[in-house]
């Protein structure tokens, strides 16, 4: 058989079946075996033992020797799928996969580069894992593949996607607090559309050019553009500014110009901010002259970024709002939000009670730090959004006023 | 053998050694009071790691950020996992049960080394006050999850340091608590206390020791070999400069899965104990059970690669690893075999500690069918690191172990006290724990299988329906334990009066010394001459 | 206890003896490997110090007028050892 | 351990049971050093050169020999010669002392040199000879480190012996003091070839 016919799900469902099958047989039957015997034998019905039997060669011979053998398939057949995910078939496309706190780079033949694994349906994709920190491991369980991306290892994972669709990639090996949104997807294309995309990303529109480029390198996995706080120094207002740096263990003053920002990226252990912890790796020879320059522009304002303006309902849905509030006037863990904007409040501060407005000061400083005021009647317990962004939470806002009055 | 109904008051409880108040306990060398200690010791800490997996569950209550947030909720599972493994559940049985019972059920006066066994007691103390100080200090919380893998934990600013070097501590305790029940058992049987009249308790435990003896120096080495790279960047896991992280999860799982047996060992040898004596009939296959036991301590010590399979080891490696998994199956398939035709034609009574034991068997067997999917490379690929396997080891460790240990504190501790718990209430706690129980870990298996990763406090939406219930659910279990540790508590200060072998047990424990037992155990030394199994002979019955 | 328990008293010129074959095991050693075996060095030098490291146990630690149980506890022991090291190389030689 | 009847074999047992867990906890970085001396072999051959033979060669005579003073002291303890015992034993106490002295020096010159975990030197040479030296500083130290301990308890049992605590009918404290005395010598035996003899 063409190995390339089969694809790693065809190859490991069945062995999940026959040993989730054969593991269910031997639980039931040992389940009814033990209610029978209780039910048959319980002291009410069978006040003496009926037997002294302590052992039996036979049985236990039988059952010593059945299970061995249920294993040495389970074994056999396990090891067979496996070697199907070791064994990437011929002719199948090559893509490198990158993984960093907390972002992924997929970097295709051509150079062109993304953050979404995009392939051709219907083709093997030989994916090759690297990380540059710490593990993380490529996960797509729709193609039941799994591997761990390892500094200084190559290792790698292929699959085929049989139709045209997106599919979850997840990071499965633990890698800090970005580790849960260390997420991204597998977009599976109609071959044409993927080489037409392949091409036109070759290309690459250069309106927001630096912007995508932070984004491309994985730096916006642990910087912020908009002011708040994450693994590293926020970008927002980097320029040409004073920072405290390390240098060597000994505390400096420096002015944040170009020439500093680009040592930053390239030997980013030269110079460690005040603060932080020295986990940036370099980007010395991995980030392309030109698009250095990008960044670099972008960074020191010479290009002025254009922010698409954040969607206020993806982010009430994204941020659990809605676990504990809700949209259509019924009562949850917190006030609904239908007609909340322009109403009358009461709330307490420090325990003394007040009324007010809801106006978009109030709610900002509802959503930034809600302990601050206390709706009457419910619970103190809503966390602080501190991580949303002033446009994001601008954007919260502009929806709950389109649910108001 | 002497008469034992004549009970002298309250037994050991009288004789402080001529010390008084506390220093009559912390200073004891008396192994059933370091065996108390620390059954409240791992009791509190139980309670501890049990909360911090109901907040493990609120914040999975449903998408997005609900309680804690990312780093919180790193921290959470991490002291989570340290408190349950290295806390409870590795200790649990051998420490607290077995300083309890053992040594009366070989007809000792107390341990080899009733010294060291203090001192173990200390190491345990010690090490459990320094994980819980590395919550507070320095970097706070450490964020690693309990198997610490390098480069992270290398590099986390968190307090790692401290928390490692509290496992180091405890790592200790188990060497020692390990080295002494050896010997023990070893030396100090009782004349006529045949290797084959040994309780199968006693069997687990010394097979369980082996493994703590030569399985722990590894993770010790492997904790300092962390501090190191931490504190003067010896760089020996490190790629930049030519060390390999692969090594650190070879080091890590020498130990860590060996310390599985650890865990499960002496919980099947409380369930081999237990069954017998409600179905009074002798155990089936008392030979079986005592060799499968050595036989998991080890074959266990030739698997941990198996927790490897997609860490980038070779796949030769994956081929003798994966082989040698399956093999460490079959004396466990053995063990449950043997227990379930002991309940042939006996006469069984559904008692509490009975129906935790019959309980242990199923939940036990389900986790480790679990475990053949874990087996298999193929499979497990898929698997690894899901939520698959988060419901595997509680099924095992929680539904096993800790079922186990709830099993024994119904069989044994009234014992020692000298009252009882309200059977009914027992069996009520009893039935919302395993419903609890199965709707929590049960939906956590499907949401594996269906790709949801393990150690994330966010996920995508279409896993939310099968979380919740595992939420709900949590809370079920919630309430059967603490019913359940109301009741067993309640009774055993305030409980009817316990006599001396209600339950109508053959072994030591209740045929040769009073309730509670005296200060040495025994007024004489007993002698024996029947298996611990031989109701007859031992002329035995249950009070009805 | 009996006498037997107490153990065996070993002679001095035992003691001494095993203590110049030592010695003399040691030289061999830094002679050995002054020349040049490629791979077979450090079999060498392994080989030469279970060795010594026999003589140590049997005789300077009395292993060998123990009773039989302590050679079987220390066979696990190494056995175990062996298992830890060796395994490992299932994974580093195949890589 | 000073229970009224004295188990014998039973306090020999639990020391051996103890050895076992040290060998172990040292086999943990022997599996770390077969691993990378497969991985770099020439690197390791370069990095034992640096190391001096003579320093690693005077540390081994001088622990084979306290080895044979302890075991002697053991002897003489059992044939009732109390006072040779104890010189015996100040004797080893000393090598221990003297071994410490001489690994000071090997160290410090060492470090002198530049080469220590994490040092610049170490980090810009090719990456198999860091590995050594963190792998070399480790097991030294840690035997080292035993070294000490090893001395501290000889010293505790020179004092029972002198005291008559310890004599020829009850001994088994000395005997389990030498014990871990050599297995500290026993570690050293591999130590040494595989790190200051690698070729
Ligand atoms: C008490 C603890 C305990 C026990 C007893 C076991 C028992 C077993 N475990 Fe488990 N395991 C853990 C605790 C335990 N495990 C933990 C904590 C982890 C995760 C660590 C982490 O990453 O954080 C883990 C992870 C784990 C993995 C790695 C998964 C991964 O990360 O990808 C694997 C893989 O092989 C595995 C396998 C097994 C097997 C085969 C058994 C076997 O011993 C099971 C044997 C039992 C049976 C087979 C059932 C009874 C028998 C029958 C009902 C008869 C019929 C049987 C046959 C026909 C065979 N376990
Ligand atoms: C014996 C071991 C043991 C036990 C018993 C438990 C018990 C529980 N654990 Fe477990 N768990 C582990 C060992 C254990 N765990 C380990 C080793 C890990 C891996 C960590 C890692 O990845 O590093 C883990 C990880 C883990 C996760 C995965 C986290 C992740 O990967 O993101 C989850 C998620 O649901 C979880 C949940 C629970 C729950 C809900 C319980 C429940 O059973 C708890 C039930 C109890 C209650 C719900 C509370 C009842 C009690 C009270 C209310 C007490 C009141 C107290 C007083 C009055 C004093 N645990
Ligand atoms: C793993 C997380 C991480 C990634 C990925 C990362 N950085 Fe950083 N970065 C940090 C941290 C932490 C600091 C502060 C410590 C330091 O100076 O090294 C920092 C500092 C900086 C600074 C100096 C900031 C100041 O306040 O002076 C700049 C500029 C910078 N990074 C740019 C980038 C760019 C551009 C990228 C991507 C090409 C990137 N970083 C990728 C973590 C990261
Ligand atoms: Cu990257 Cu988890
Ligand atoms: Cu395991």
């Amino acid at each position: 058989m063409n190995p390339s016919l089969v694809t790693t799900q065809e190859a490991i469902d069945p062995v999940f079946i026959f040993i989730l099958g054969i593991s269910l047989v031997m639980l039931v039957g040992i389940t009814i075996a033990m209610i029978y015997f209780i039910i048959r034998y319980h002291r009410s019905r069978q006040p003496e033992p009926t037997s002294d039997v302590d052992h039996n060669l036979g049985l236990e011979v039988v059952w010593t020797v059945i299970p061995t053998l249920i294993v040495l398939a389970m074994f056999y057949f396990g090891w067979a799928s496996f070697l199907t995910l070791r064994n990437v078939p011929e002719g199948a496309l090559e893509i490198s996969a990158t993984a960093r706190m907390w972002s992924w780079t997929f970097e295709y033949a051509g150079g062109q580069t993304s953050n979404r694994l995009r392939v051709p349906v219907g083709q093997p994709v030989k994916v090759n894992l690297h990380s540059v920190d710490v593990l993380h491991a490529f996960y797509a369980p729709a193609f039941r593949v799994k591997r761990d991306m390892v500094p200084g290892m190559e290792n790698y994972v292929w699959f085929t996607a049989p139709e045209a669709g997106s599919y979850d990639i997840f990071c499965a090996e633990y890698c800090g607090v970005g580790h849960a949104d260390m997420t991204t997807s597998i977009e599976a294309l109609p071959p044409e559309e993927f080489e037409h995309w392949l091409r036109q990303e070759a290309a690459p529109e250069t309106a927001d050019l630096g912007r995508e480029l932070l984004g491309k390198h994985g730096c916006l996995g642990c910087h912020s553009l908009d002011g708040s706080q994450m693994v590293g120094p926020t970008f927002k207002g980097l320029s040409g500014r004073e920072a405290t740096v390390l240098q060597d263990g000994v505390e400096k003053t420096l002015v944040t110009d170009r020439d500093y920002l680009e040592r930053s990226i390239l030997q980013p252990g030269h110079d460690i901010v005040k603060g932080y912890p020295p986990v940036m790796p370099g980007y010395e020879g991995r980030i392309p002259e030109g698009e250095l320059v990008q960044i670099l522009d972008y960074l020191t304002g010479a290009a002025a970024p254009a922010k698409p303006k954040p969607d206020g309902a993806a982010l009430v849905q994204q941020n659990g709002c809605l676990g504990c509030h809700s949209d259509d006037g019924s009562s949850k863990v917190g006030p609904t939000f239908k007609e909340l904007f322009g109403a009358q409040r009461t709330v307490s501060v420090d325990g003394e009670t007040r009324s007010l407005t809801a106006d978009r000061v109030y709610l900002e400083r509802a959503i930034l730090e809600p302990s601050a005021e206390l709706v009457e009647g419910y619970p103190g317990m809503m966390p602080p959004y501190g991580h949303l962004s002033a446009d994001q939470v601008e954007a919260i806002i502009d929806y709950l006023e389109g649910l108001g009055k | 053998m002497s008469d034992v109904t004549a009970t002298s008051g309250r037994g050991f409880w009288d004789n402080s050694g001529g010390r008084s108040g506390l220093a009559a306990w912390i200073f004891s060398t008396d192994h059933k009071r370091i065996g108390l200690m620390y059954f409240w010791s791992i009791v509190i800490f139980f309670l501890v790691g049990v909360m911090l997996g109901l907040l493990i569950r609120l914040e999975l209550i449903a998408p997005g950020v609900n309680f804690l947030g990312a780093q919180r909720y790193n921290a959470t599972f991490t002291l989570h996992g340290v408190i349950m493994i290295f806390l409870f559940i590795i200790p649990g049985v051998p420490a607290a049960f077995g300083n309890l019972v053992m040594p009366i059920q070989i007809g000792a006066e107390d341990v080899a080394f009733p010294r060291l066994n203090l001192a173990s007691f200390w190491f345990y103390a010690i090490g459990a006050t320094l994980a819980l100080v590395s919550l507070f200090t320095a970097g706070g919380a450490p964020d690693t999850g309990w198997t610490f893998y390098v480069p992270f934990s290398t590099r986390t600013t968190t307090n790692v340091s401290l928390a490692v070097f509290a496992v180091f501590i405890l790592g200790f305790s188990g060497i020692l608590t390990g080295m002494n029940f050896l010997t023990t058992v070893h030396r100090l049987r009782a004349p006529g206390m045949t290797w084959t009249r040994l309780p199968l308790f006693t069997w687990s435990l010394y097979a369980t020791a082996w493994v703590q003896v030569l399985a722990t120096p590894v993770l010790a080495i492997t904790l300092v070999l962390i501090m190191a790279e931490r504190l003067v960047g010896t760089g020996l896991f490190d790629p930049a400069s030519g060390g390999d992280p692969i090594m650190y999860q070879h080091l890590f799982w020498i130990y860590s899965h060996p310390a599985v047996y650890i865990m499960i060992l002496p919980a099947m040898g409380v369930i081999s104990d237990i069954i017998p004596v409600f179905a009074r009939k002798p155990v089936f296959g008392y030979k079986a059970i005592a060799i499968s036991s050595i036989a998991i301590a080890a074959a266990g010590s030739l698997v941990w690669g198996h927790h490897m399979f997609t860490s980038g080891m070779s796949d030769m490696a994956v081929l003798v690893f994966s082989l040698l998994t399956f093999i460490v199956a079959i004396p466990s398939a053995i063990k449950v075999f043997n227990w379930v035709s002991t309940l042939y034609k006996g006469s069984i009574r559904l008692d509490p500690p009975m129906v935790y034991a019959l309980s242990f068997v199923l939940l036990f067997s389900i986790g480790g069918l679990g475990g053949l999917i874990l087996g298999a490379p193929g499979t497990d690929v898929h698997v690894h690191d899901t939520y698959f396997v988060v419901g595997h080891f509680h099924y095992v460790m929680f539904g096993g172990t800790g079922f186990a240990f709830f099993a024994a504190m119904h069989y044994w501790l009234p014992k020692y006290y000298g009252r009882t718990y309200n059977k009914k209430v027992a069996l009520w706690a009893w039935g919302l724990m395993f419903i609890g129980f199965n709707f929590l870990y049960m939906p956590m298996q499907i949401l594996g299988m269906q790709g949801m990763p393990r150690r994330y406090y966010d996920y995508v939406p279409k896993f939310a329906d099968l979380n919740l219930l595992a939420t709900i659910s949590s809370w079920v279990l919630a309430a059967g334990l603490l019913l359940m540790f109301a009741n067993v508590f309640y009774g055993l200060f305030r409980g009817k009066p316990f006599g001396t072998n209600p339950w109508g047990g053959a072994s030591l424990e209740w045929t040769a010394t009073a309730t509670p037992p005296l200060l040495e155990n025994f007024t004489e030394e007993p002698i024996v001459t029947h298996g611990p199994y031989d109701f007859k002979q031992a002329g035995v019955r249950a009070d009805d | 206890m009996s006498e037997h328990d107490k153990g065996h008293i070993i002679g001095y010129p035992v003691l001494i003896a095993v203590w110049l074959a030592l010695l003399i095991l040691t030289a061999i050693t830094v002679a050995a490997a002054q020349i040049d075996l490629g791979e077979l060095n450090i079999w060498v030098a392994l080989g030469i110090a279970s060795v010594k490291s026999s003589l140590v146990i049997a005789v300077f630690m009395h292993m060998k007028y123990e009773k039989p149980l302590f050679q079987v506890f220390l066979l696990v022991a190494l056995l175990t050892l062996a298992i830890f090291i060796g395994f490992t190389f299932f994974d580093v030689l195949y890589r | 351990m000073t229970e009224q009847h004295k188990d014998y074999t039973g306090a020999k047992l639990g020391m051996w049971l103890f050895l076992f867990t040290e060998l172990i906890l040292f086999g943990g970085l022997f599996i770390l050093y077969g691993v990378y001396l497969n991985r770099y072999p020439q690197e390791f051959i370069t990095g034992g050169g640096e190391l001096n033979v003579w320093f690693g060669g005077g540390n081994t005579l001088v622990l084979l020999t306290s080895s044979l003073t302890v075991a002697m002291s053991i002897s003489a303890l059992q044939r009732g010669n109390r006072s040779l015992c104890v010189k015996l034993l100040v004797a080893t106490i000393a090598m221990a002392l003297l071994f410490l002295v001489n690994k000071y020096f090997e160290w410090s010159a060492k470090i002198h040199h530049g080469i220590y975990p994490g040092a610049p030197s170490l980090q810009e040479g090719p990456p198999g000879e860091s590995v050594f030296f963190g792998l070399y500083y480790l097991t030294t130290g840690l035997h080292g480190l035993h070294v000490l301990i090893g001395a501290g308890i000889l010293t505790w049992v020179m004092f029972l012996v002198r005291s008559g605590k310890v004599n020829g009918d009850d001994f088994v404290t000395l005997e389990n003091a030498g014990l871990y005395w050599h297995l500290v010598d026993l570690i050293w035996i591999f130590l040494f070839p595989l790190y200051y003899l690698v070729l």
